[in-house]
C-alpha cells in the first residue's frame, strides 16, 4: 500500500480499527497482512458478541424489553433486531469481500493528495470532521452522565440501557466514520471546483491581457489533468459507496427506527406517567442522521459547480473547446451520486421525508396505545 | 431569520450590485417595455403586500374588542414584525424577478440572433459568447441569492401553510362545533385574509415557476440553431457550449435543499395542507 | 416559451416559409399544390375531417371558434355572425349556470340529493359545484383561446403542407376513437338522466328538468372537450411517428445489409433530410407546447373533477354494499357504475394520448443517436441535435402541477384510495355518532 | 471459455434443463425436438396444444382445491369480520391469475422469443469479430442453482404446510400439492427471464472489460514511454512532464502577474469556503508544477505522436472502428433489453402486484393468527410463523432478485461511457476526443430501463415506495381489524374515539404512502436526469 496519510486521520483510522470498524492496516505498519488477519479476527469477536447480547435480550425472560404491553414489547424488539441487523452489515463489511473496495479507496485518496504539512493544517482541513466526530461524541457523553446521575435506575432500565447503549455507539461512531470518508471526498471536489476556478481566472486574465503562443496548449493539458483528478473523484465516490453499501441502510435504519420507538415512548412514558427521562438520550440520534445527510448533500453540490466553473473557461481553440466537451461530458457521465444501494438518493429532501414518516407513525402508535394496552396478551 | 439577513448583509449587498452592474453593462440598451408577464408579478407582489398589512389590520379591528393602549402597542409590535417578514420576502421575489426579466432578455436576443441566421444568412456572430457568459453570470447570482435567502424563505412559506391550515381549522370549529352563528363580517374578513394568504403564497411560488419556465426556454430556444444549414464552426462550437452549459446548470431555485420551488411542489404543499385540515377536521369531529 | 418570445418566434417562422419558398423554387411545388387541392377541395379540411363530429358539437357550443376555411392548408378567423353566435351561446351558459346556482339554493334542489346522511350531500355538493366550476372555467378558457386554436390548426395544416410537398405523404391521422367516445358519453348522459328522473319521487317542476337537463350538458361538454383535446394530441403525435419512421431509415438496422456503395447512395440524402427532420420537430414541439398552454387549465379542472366524482362513486357503491339494512337499491349502482365507466374511460384516453405523445417525442433523439455518421460532417450533424437534446425532455404537463402519461391513472387512484378511506372514516363517525344518541334516549 | 471456438456457440446452450423442465410443466410451447438438434426455440403447434392443455388440467385442479378446502371458509364467513372473508375471497385467485397471465403471453411470443435469442447470438458473433469474449459457462451454473433453490423452497414450504397445518386423513387433501403449482410455473417463467438479463448484463460488462482494457494497455505503454520507474504513477508523471519548458518563462511570468488575482479571488471566495487547506492544495500543487524546469527536458513535448504504432489507442483511425462498432453493439444490446422487457412486461407486472398483496395478506393473517381468528383455508401457511418467514423470503425474493438484477444492468450499460471517456481521457488526441464525443452523446441517448407496462420502473427506488405501501396498508388493515373486533365486543364512545383516531392515523399514513409514490414517480422521471 504505496500511500501515506496526514497524522490527524491516521489517529482517528487507529481508533476504528480498535473498534474493529476499519479493517485495513495503515500504511506504514510491521507485516500488513498480519496486521490485517487480527483486525479480521477483532472484527468476529465483536461480531460474536454483540450478537450473543442481542441473542440474549431478544429471548431471555428477563426484562431486557418492556414487557407491560405487547406492542412496547414488540418496539423494543424491534429497537434490537435493527441494532443487531447494523452491527452484522458493518462487520460483514470489514471481512476481505467488501475491504477491497476500502483499501482502493484508501490507496485512490492517499495517492491524490499530498498531506499537509503542519498538524495545525491538518486540524483547519478536517475541522468539519473534527468538530462533527467530537462534538456528537461529548453530548451522548454527557447525556448518559445526566441520565446516570438523574434517573433513578430501575431494573428494566439498568438492563436495557446497559446492554442497549454498546449498539448505540458503534453505530454512531460507524456514522462518523461515513461522515470522514465523505469528508475527504468533498475536500477533494472542492480542491478540484477552486483549481477550476484558478483555470477560468487564468483564461480571462490570458484573453484580455497576456496571451503567449501554446497558452491554450497549456490551459488544454490543464484541463485534461482536471479531467483525470475528476476521474479518480468519481472512482473513490463508487469505492466508498461499494465498501459501505449495506451498512450505510443499515445504520440509517436503525437510527430512524430507534427515533421513531423513542417517541412512542416517550409519549408513552407520558401518557402513563412513569418517570423516565430515558428519552432525553434520543438527542444525538436525532443529530446523526442530518450530520450525515448533510455531509452527502454538500458533496453532490459539488458537481454542478464545477461544471459551472468548467464552463466559464474562456475558449479560442477548437481544442480547447473540444476538451471542455469532453469534460462535460464526462460528469454528465459521472454523476456524484451518493445513495444507499440505489434505493434512495441520500440529500436533505430524504430529510423531510424521514420527518413526515416519523410523525405517521408517532400517531399510529398514539391511537393504537391504549387499545393494545387494553388487549395485550 | 433577521440574524441571519443581517449576518448576509454584506454578501446581499454585494450580490444586489453585481446584479445591478450587469445590467448597466450589458442589459440596458435593451428595451424591458414588452415584458409583460414581469410588469404584472411585480405589480401582483406590491398589491399583495399593501392586501396583507390592510388586512392585518382589518382583522385586528374586526376581532378585538375596543382597543386599549396596551392592546394597541402589542397590535403595532406583531404588525412590525408581519411587515418586515413580508418586506425580506418580498425582496427575495424582486430579485428573483430582475434575474427572470434578464434571462427573458438573453432568451429574446437568442431568437432574434436564430431568425437573423436563418432569414439573411450570415454564418458567425459573437453574439453567442457574450449571451454565454451573461447567462452563467445569471446563474451564478442566482445561486447567491438562494444561498441568501434559504432559510428565510422556508421559514416564510411555512409560516404562511401553517397560518392558512389554523385559520380554517379555527373557523370550522367555530362555526360548526361552537355553533356559533357566523356573521357576515367576521366571514368577510376572514375570506379575505384567507384568499389573500393564498395569494402571496401563490405568488411566491409563481414567481420562482416563472424564471425557471425562463430558463428551460432557453435550451428549448437553442434547439432552434439546429436547422440551419452549415453555420460557422466557432458559432457551432459555442452553441454546443451554451447547450451543455444549460444541461448542466438549470435555473432553479432550492431552499436550503429540502425543496425545489416549482409548481409541482407548491401543489403538492397545498395537497398536503388539506390532507391535514381533513385530519384535524377529523380529531375536532370526534372530540365532540 | 413565453408568450411574447413565442409571437417573435412565429414571426420569424413565417419568414422562414416565405424564405424557403423563394430560396428553394420547387419545380414540382405546382403539380403538387394541384396534387393537394383536387381531391381535398370537396371533401373540405383534410385533417380535421375524421374529428369533424366533435368539431361540429363544440362548434355548436361556442367552445371552439367557427373558423372560415380558408385554403385547404389554412384556416381563417370567423365570420363576425359566427362570433356574435358564439359570444350568444356563452351567454346563455353563463345565464344557465347563475340560474342553476340559484334553484339549487332553493328547496327543490334538494330533491336532487339521494341519501339522507350529511356527509354524502357535502360530497354531492361538492361534486355539482366542481362540475359546474369545470364547464365554466372550460367555456372562459375556449372564449380566451380562440386565436391560439386557431393558429395551432394553421401550423398544423402547414405541416402536412411542408410534408406533402417534400415527400408527397398526405399523412393520415386516425381519430375515429373520438366518434365512439361521443356515443359513450351521450349514452351514459342519457342514462343518468333517465336514472335520476326515474328515482326523482313527489311532482318534478320543470326547474328540476332544466337543472338535470343542464348538469347532463355540462358534463358531456367537458368531457367532449377533453376527447377533443386528446385528438389534438393523437394528430401530434402522428407527425411525431412520422419524422422517427423517416429518421429510422438512416439507422444501423437498415444499414447492416448494405454494401460500401449502396451505404454511400443511402446516406447522401442525409443532410437535407436531416434539416427538414430537426426543422419540423422544433415545430412539433412548439405545437405540443401550445396545445398544453391552451388545454392545461381544463385539464387539470377536469383532472380534479373526475378524481373527485370516481371517489365519491367509490364511495357510494361501497356503502350501498355494505349498508346493514340488506337493501341494495339498483338505480344508484347503476348509476355509479356509469359515472365509474365514464370517467375512467376518459382518463385513460387522456394519460395514454399524452403518454403516447410525449413518448414519440422523446424517443427521437434515442432514434439519432442509431444513425451511424461515417463521415465528419454526419457526425457533427447527429451532435448537434443531440447536444442540445440532452436531458430535455418535453412533459404534457397539467399546469406545471404534475406531468400527464402513463403513470397518471397509477396516481390517480392512488390518491382515490386515500380519500375513500377517509370517507369511510367520516361514515363511521356518524354511525358512531348515531349510536351515542341512541344510547343516550334510551 | 466458449466463445475461443470461431464459431460463436448459441446462448441457449446453457439453457437445456430449464428448457426441458419448463416443456414438461408447460410454461413453453416452443419445440423441444427442434430445440434438441439446432439450440433453436421454434413454434410449435403441438406444444401450444399440450401447454393449453395443461393451463386448463391446473385450473380445474386449483377450482377442485378451493372447492374442497372451501366448507372451512363458510364457518369462517359465519364467525369471522367480514374484512378478513373478503381479503380471503380477493386473493385466492390471484396466483392462479398470475400463472394464467404467464402462460398466456408466453404462448403470444413464442415465436418472439426464439428471435431474441437468435439476435443475441449476432451480437455474440459481432462481439466476438471485436475480440471480446463473452463467457456463457457461469449461466448454466446460474440456471441449476436457481432451480434448486425453486425447488427446495417450494418442496419446504408444501410439506411443511401439508405435515402441520393440513389434516391428511381425507384422500381429498392431497389436493393441496396443487397449491403449490401456480408459484412454481412463474418461478419458472422468471428464471428465464432473469437469466437472459443476467446474459445481457455479460454483454455489456464485455464491453466495459474490453476498453478498460484498452486503457490499461495504454498506461503501461505511458509508463514506459516516459521511462521513469520512480514517478509514483503514469497520470501525474506524464502531465507533469509532457509540459514542454519552452512555456516555463511566460507560465512564471503569468503567475507573478496573477499572483495580486489569485489572492484576491481567494479572499473573494472566503465568505464560500474560508480560507480551506484544499486551496493552499492547489496553490502548492499549481506551483510546483510550474516549477518543473528542473525535471529532464524531455525530447518529444507529446509522446503520443510518435510512438504511435505502439499502444491501439494511439491511432485514432484504427481505434474509431472499433469503438464504432462497440457503440452500435452496445445499442443493439440495450434494443434488445427492451424487447425482452416487451415480452415480460405484463407477467411482471403481475408478479409485482402478487409479491406487494400475497406479503401483506400474509402478515396480516399471521396477525389474526397470533389474535386466534381463524383465517382463509388457502392461507394456512400463515398459522406457522416459520413457514410464513419462509413464503415471505421466497417471494420478496423473487421480486427483489429482478428489480436487483435490472438495476444491475442498467448500471453496467451506463457504465459503458465511462470506461470510454477513460480511453479518451488516457490517450490525449484531438481526433480521438472529437470520436469520444460523439460515441458518449450517443451512449447518453442508449437508454435500457426496465419497466412494468410503464408504472413504475423496476428500480431499487421502486423498493423504497413498496416498502413504505406494505406497511402503510399492513397497519390499516390492522387497525380495521381491531375495530372490527371492537364492534364486535360491546362499545362505548371512548373504543369508537380510539379506532376513529387509529383510522385517522391510517388515513394519515396513506397519505403519505400515495405521497411517496407521487414522490417515487417523479424520482423515477427524474432519476435518468440527477444532478
Amino acid at each position: 500500500m504505496g500511500y501515506h496519510i496526514d497524522r490527524v486521520l491516521r489517529l482517528h483510522l487507529r481508533f476504528y480499527q480498535l473498534l474493529g470498524l476499519h479493517g485495513l492496516p495503515l500504511p506504514g505498519d510491521a507485516h500488513p497482512s498480519r496486521k490485517a488477519w487480527l483486525l479480521q479476527f477483532w472484527a468476529g469477536c465483536l461480531l460474536t458478541g454483540f450478537s450473543t447480547i442481542a441473542f440474549v435480550c431478544l429471548t431471555s425472560d428477563d426484562d431486557y424489553l418492556y414487557h407491560d404491553d405487547a406492542f412496547s414489547c414488540f418496539n423494543d424488539g424491534m429497537k434490537y433486531g435493527f441494532a443487531e441487523m447494523a452491527v452484522l452489515s458493518i462487520y460483514g463489511e470489514t471481512l476481505p469481500g467488501q475491504r477491497y473496495h476500502l483499501a482502493r479507496f484508501w490507496q485512490l485518496y492517499g495517492a491524490r493528495t499530498p498531506p499537509a504539512g503542519t498538524l495545525r493544517q491538518q486540524l483547519v482541513q478536517h475541522r468539519r470532521y473534527l468538530i462533527q466526530l467530537y462534538g456528537l461524541v461529548f453530548l451522548e457523553l454527557v447525556l448518559l452522565c445526566l441520565f446516570v446521575s438523574v434517573q433513578d435506575i430501575s431494573h428494566h432500565i439498568l438492563l436495557f440501557w446497559s446492554t442497549f447503549q454498546p449498539f448505540v455507539f458503534l453505530v454512531h461512531l460507524r456514522n462518523t466514520q461515513f461522515l470522514l470518508h465523505l469528508e475527504l471526498l468533498r475536500q477533494q471536489l472542492v480542491q478540484l471546483e477552486c483549481e477550476l476556478g484558478l483555470l477560468v481566472e487564468y483564461s480571462s486574465f490570458a484573453s484580455v491581457a497576456a496571451s503567449f503562443a501554446g497558452f491554450e496548449d497549456y490551459l488544454r493539458r490543464r484541463v485534461r489533468e482536471k479531467q483525470l483528478m475528476y476521474e479518480r473523484i468519481y472512482e473513490l465516490c463508487i469505492s466508498f459507496s461499494r465498501a459501505f453499501s449495506y451498512s450505510v441502510l443499515t445504520v440509517l435504519l436503525m437510527i430512524y427506527i430507534r427515533i421513531t420507538v423513542d417517541c412512542y415512548f416517550l409519549y408513552y412514558t407520558i401518557y402513563m406517567s412513569i418517570d423516565n427521562i430515558d428519552y432525553y438520550m434520543l438527542m444525538p440520534a436525532v443529530m446523526q442522521i442530518p450530520a450525515f445527510l448533510y455531509a452527502s448533500q454538500s458533496c453532490m453540490q459539488m458537481v454542478p459547480r464545477i461544471a459551472y466553473q468548467l464552463h466559464n473557461i474562456l475558449t479560442t481553440s477548437s481544442a480547447l473547446s473540444l476538451q471542455i466537451q469532453n469534460f462535460s461530458l464526462q460528469i454528465l457521465h459521472e454523476p456524484v451520486r451518493i445513495d444507499c444501494l440505489g434505493i434512495i438518493v441520500l440529500d436533505n429532501h430524504l430529510l423531510t421525508r424521514i420527518a413526515c414518516a416519523v410523525c405517521t407513525y408517532i400517531i399510529f402508535t398514539v391511537q393504537l396505545m391504549p387499545k393494545l394496552s387494553g388487549s395485550s396478551i | 431569520m433577521h440574524f441571519r439577513n443581517w449576518w448576509l448583509s454584506e454578501e446581499l449587498a454585494s450580490t444586489i450590485n453585481t446584479l445591478t452592474n450587469l445590467y448597466q453593462q450589458h442589459l440596458n440598451p435593451h428595451d424591458f417595455n414588452d415584458c409583460l408577464s414581469f410588469d404584472n408579478y411585480i405589480i401582483y407582489k406590491g398589491l399583495s403586500i399593501w392586501l396583507e398589512v390592510a388586512s392585518m389590520f382589518v382583522m385586528r379591528y374586526g376581532l378585538s374588542p375596543p382597543i386599549s393602549f396596551k392592546l394597541f402597542l402589542g397590535l403595532v409590535g406583531v404588525m412590525a414584525v408581519q411587515m418586515s417578514i413580508l418586506l425580506i420576502g418580498m425582496h427575495f421575489h424582486l430579485a428573483v424577478l430582475y434575474i427572470y426579466r434578464s434571462v427573458w432578455i438573453v432568451n429574446r436576443e437568442l431568437l432574434t440572433l436564430a431568425n437573423q441566421l436563418r432569414m439573411w444568412n450570415i454564418r458567425s456572430s459573437p453574439r453567442v459568447q457574450e449571451l454565454h457568459c451573461l447567462y452563467s453570470r445569471l446563474l451564478g447570482l442566482s445561486n447567491r441569492l438562494g444561498a441568501l435567502y434559504d432559510y428565510q424563505m422556508t421559514l416564510f412559506m411555512i409560516s404562511l401553510l401553517s397560518v392558512n391550515i389554523l385559520s380554517i381549522f379555527y373557523m370550522i370549529v367555530y362555526c360548526i362545533s361552537l355553533k356559533k352563528i357566523l356573521t357576515f363580517a367576521l366571514a368577510i374578513n376572514f375570506i379575505q385574509a384567507l384568499a389573500i394568504n393564498l395569494m402571496d403564497f401563490w405568488l411566491s411560488i409563481a414567481v420562482c415557476d416563472l424564471a425557471e419556465r425562463q430558463g428551460r426556454a432557453t435550451s428549448a430556444i437553442l434547439k432552434l440553431f439546429n436547422d440551419i444549414p452549415e453555420l460557422e464552426v466557432d458559432l457551432d462550437r459555442s452553441i454546443n457550449d451554451f447547450a451543455l452549459f444549460c444541461c448542466h446548470r438549470r435555473l432553479r431555485f432550492n431552499h436550503c435543499g429540502l425543496f425545489y420551488v416549482h409548481n409541482a411542489m407548491g401543489f403538492r404543499m397545498i395537497v398536503a395542507c388539506v390532507l391535514y385540515l381533513i385530519y384535524l377536521v377529523q380529531f375536532d369531529y370526534m372530540n365532540l | 416559451m413565453s408568450p411574447n418570445s413565442w409571437v417573435i418566434e412565429m414571426a420569424a417562422h413565417k419568414s422562414r416559409l416565405q424564405v424557403r419558398r423563394s430560396l428553394s423554387p420547387h419545380p414540382h411545388a405546382l403539380g403538387s399544390d394541384a396534387f393537394v387541392r383536387s381531391p381535398h377541395a370537396p371533401v373540405g379540411n383534410p385533417v380535421f375531417e375524421d374529428i369533424g363530429t366533435i368539431l361540429s358539437v363544440l362548434k355548436a357550443s361556442g367552445l371552439l371558434p367557427i373558423y372560415e376555411q380558408v385554403s385547404s392548408f389554412e384556416v381563417g378567423p370567423p365570420t363576425r355572425t359566427n362570433e356574435f353566435y358564439s359570444f350568444f351561446v356563452r351567454g346563455v351558459v353563463h345565464a344557465l349556470t347563475i340560474f342553476n346556482i340559484y334553484s339549487l339554493m332553493t328547496p327543490n334542489g334538494a330533491k336532487l340529493f339521494i341519501s339522507l346522511r350529511e356527509t354524502d350531500n357535502v360530497n354531492q355538493w361538492i361534486e355539482l359545484l366542481l362540475c359546474i366550476l369545470t364547464y365554466t372555467l372550460t367555456v372562459f378558457v375556449c372564449a380566451r383561446n380562440t386565436k391560439c386554436i386557431i393558429q395551432i390548426m394553421n401550423e398544423i395544416l402547414k405541416l402536412d403542407q411542408e410534408v406533402l410537398r417534400q415527400f408527397g405523404v398526405a399523412l393520415s391521422n386516425n381519430c375515429n376513437f373520438s366518434i365512439k367516445f361521443l356515443l359513450l358519453i351521450a349514452a351514459c348522459q342519457a342514462y343518468i338522466i333517465f336514472i335520476r328522473i326515474h328515482v326523482l319521487d313527489g311532482v318534478i317542476t320543470p326547474t328540476t328538468y332544466i337543472l338535470i337537463g343542464f348538469y347532463a350538458i355540462q358534463n358531456g361538454l367537458t368531457a367532449t372537450y377533453i376527447v377533443f383535446a386528446s385528438a389534438l394530441l393523437r394528430i401530434v403525435c402522428i407527425r411525431f411517428q412520422f419524422v422517427n419512421r423517416l429518421l429510422n431509415g438512416y439507422s444501423y438496422a437498415q444499414l447492416l445489409g448494405k454494401s460500401r456503395r449502396q451505404l454511400q447512395s443511402h446516406m447522401e440524402s442525409f443532410p437535407e433530410d436531416s434539416l427538414f427532420i430537426y426543422r419540423t420537430h422544433n415545430r412539433l414541439l412548439r405545437i405540443y407546447k401550445s396545445i398544453n398552454e391552451c388545454c392545461s387549465l381544463i385539464i387539470v379542472c377536469f383532472l380534479g373533477y373526475s378524481f373527485y366524482t370516481v371517489t365519491t362513486n367509490w364511495y357510494n357503491l361501497f356503502v350501498q354494499i355494505t349498508n346493514n339494512k340488506g337493501v341494495i337499491s339498483s338505480h344508484i349502482m347503476q348509476w355509479c357504475l356509469a359515472w365509474l365507466c365514464l370517467h375512467t374511460a376518459l382518463l385513460t384516453l387522456l394519460s395514454r394520448s399524452c403518454g403516447a405523445t410525449t413518448n414519440e417525442a422523446n424517443i427521437t433523439s434515442q432514434i439519432l443517436a442509431r444513425v451511424y455518421g461515417k463521415s465528419k460532417e454526419f457526425q457533427n450533424i447527429i451532435d448537434k441535435f443531440l447536444t442540445k437534446s440532452i436531458k430535455q425532455e418535453v412533459q404534457f404537463t397539467a399546469y406545471g402541477f404534475f406531468a400527464i402519461d402513463n403513470s397518471t391513472l397509477f396516481k390517480i387512484f392512488s390518491a382515490v384510495t386515500t380519500y375513500l378511506v377517509i370517507l369511510i372514516q367520516f361514515k363511521q363517525l356518524e354511525d358512531s355518532k348515531l349510536e351515542e344518541q341512541l344510547q343516550e334516549t334510551n | 471459455m466458449s466463445q475461443v471456438t470461431p464459431m460463436v456457440q448459441p446462448l441457449l446452450l446453457q439453457f437445456q434443463q430449464l428448457f426441458f423442465l419448463s416443456k414438461v410443466v408447460g410454461v413453453l410451447p416452443q419445440d423441444l425436438t427442434k430445440f434438441r438438434h439446432k439450440n433453436v426455440l421454434e413454434k410449435s403447434r403441438n406444444g401450444m396444444i399440450y401447454m393449453l392443455g395443461m393451463l386448463a388440467l391446473y385450473v380445474g385442479l386449483y377450482n377442485l382445491l378451493i372447492y374442497s378446502f372451501s366448507e372451512e371458509d363458510r364457518t369462517l364467513k359465519a364467525t369471522q369480520s367480514t374484512l378478513t372473508f373478503v381479503i380471503g375471497l380477493f386473493l385466492t385467485y390471484i396466483g392462479l391469475i398470475m400463472m394464467a397471465t404467464d402462460q398466456v403471453t408466453a404462448l403470444f411470443n413464442q415465436g418472439k422469443l426464439g428471435e431474441l435469442y437468435e439476435r443475441i447470438r449476432v451480437v455474440d458473433e459481432r462481439l466476438y469479430r471485436e475480440q471480446c469474449l463473452v463467457n456463457n459457462s457461469c449461466i448454466a451454473k446460474r440456471i441449476r442453482i436457481m432451480l434448486v433453490m425453486t425447488i427446495i423452497f417450494e418442496l419446504f414450504i408444501l410439506l411443511t404446510t401439508y405435515i402441520e397445518l393440513v389434516d391428511y386423513t381425507q384422500w381429498l387433501s392431497l389436493l393441496w400439492m396443487v397449491s403449490a403449482i401456480p408459484t412454481f410455473i412463474n418461478t419458472l417463467d422468471k428464471i428465464w427471464f432473469a437469466v437472459s438479463l443476467f446474459a445481457l448484463k455479460e454483454r455489456f460488462e464485455a464491453i466495459n472489460a474490453t476498453l478498460e482494457d484498452l486503457v490499461t494497455e495504454h498506461e503501461k505503454f505511458q509508463t514506459w514511454l516516459t521511462g521513469d520507474a520512480d514517478a509514483p504513477e503514469p497520470h501525474t508523471a506524464d502531465s507533469s512532464e509532457t509540459q514542454p519548458p519552452q512555456y516555463d518563462s511566460n507560465l512564471e511570468y503569468l503567475y507573478k502577474e496573477l499572483g495580486g488575482i489569485d489572492i484576491g479571488s481567494l479572499r473573494g471566495s472566503g465568505g464560500k469556503n474560508n480560507k480551506v487547506a484544499p486551496i493552499a492544495h492547489s496553490l502548492n500543487s499549481f506551483g510546483e508544477s510550474i516549477q518543473t524546469p528542473r525535471k529532464p527536458h524531455q525530447p518529444n513535448p507529446n509522446p503520443m505522436m510518435n510512438m504511435a504504432h505502439e499502444s491501439e489507442l494511439s491511432n485514432a483511425t484504427k481505434v474509431e472502428e472499433k469503438l464504432n462498432n462497440l457503440c452500435q453493439v452496445h445499442d443493439e444490446i440495450c434494443e434488445i433489453g427492451k424487447a425482452m422487457n416487451g415480452l415480460w412486461s405484463y407477467p411482471i407486472l403481475s408478479l409485482m402486484a402478487y409479491g406487494f398483496l400475497i406479503f401483506t395478506a400474509q402478515l396480516y393473517f399471521l396477525y389474526c393468527a397470533t389474535r386466534a381468528q381463524s383465517i382463509p383455508s388457502l392461507f394456512r401457511s400463515a398459522k406457522n410463523p416459520f413457514i410464513t418467514v419462509i413464503v415471505l423470503v421466497y417471494t420478496s425474493g423473487k421480486c427483489i432478485y429482478l428489480i436487483y438484477l435490472s438495476w444491475k444492468t442498467s448500471l453496467a450499460s451506463k457504465r459503458t461511457g465511462i470506461s470510454l471517456h477513460k480511453c479518451g481521457v488516457v490517450a490525449d488526441d484531438n481526433l480521438l476526443y472529437e470520436i469520444v464525443n460523439h460515441l458518449s452523446l450517443k451512449l447518453l441517448n442508449h437508454s435500457v430501463d426496465f419497466s412494468a407496462c410503464g408504472f413504475f420502473t423496476l428500480d431499487m427506488e421502486t423498493l423504497y415506495g413498496v416498502s413504505g405501501g406494505i406497511t402503510s396498508y399492513l397497519i390499516i388493515l390492522i387497525q380495521f381489524n381491531l375495530a372490527a373486533q371492537q364492534a364486535k365486543d360491546a362499545i362505548q364512545s371512548f373504543n369508537s374515539f380510539n379506532d376513529t383516531a387509529g383510522l385517522v392515523g391510517a388515513a394519515t399514513e396513506f397519505g403519505n404512502e400515495s405521497s411517496t409514490l407521487y414522490d417515487l414517480v417523479t424520482t423515477t422521471m427524474m432519476t435518468p436526469s440527477n444532478y
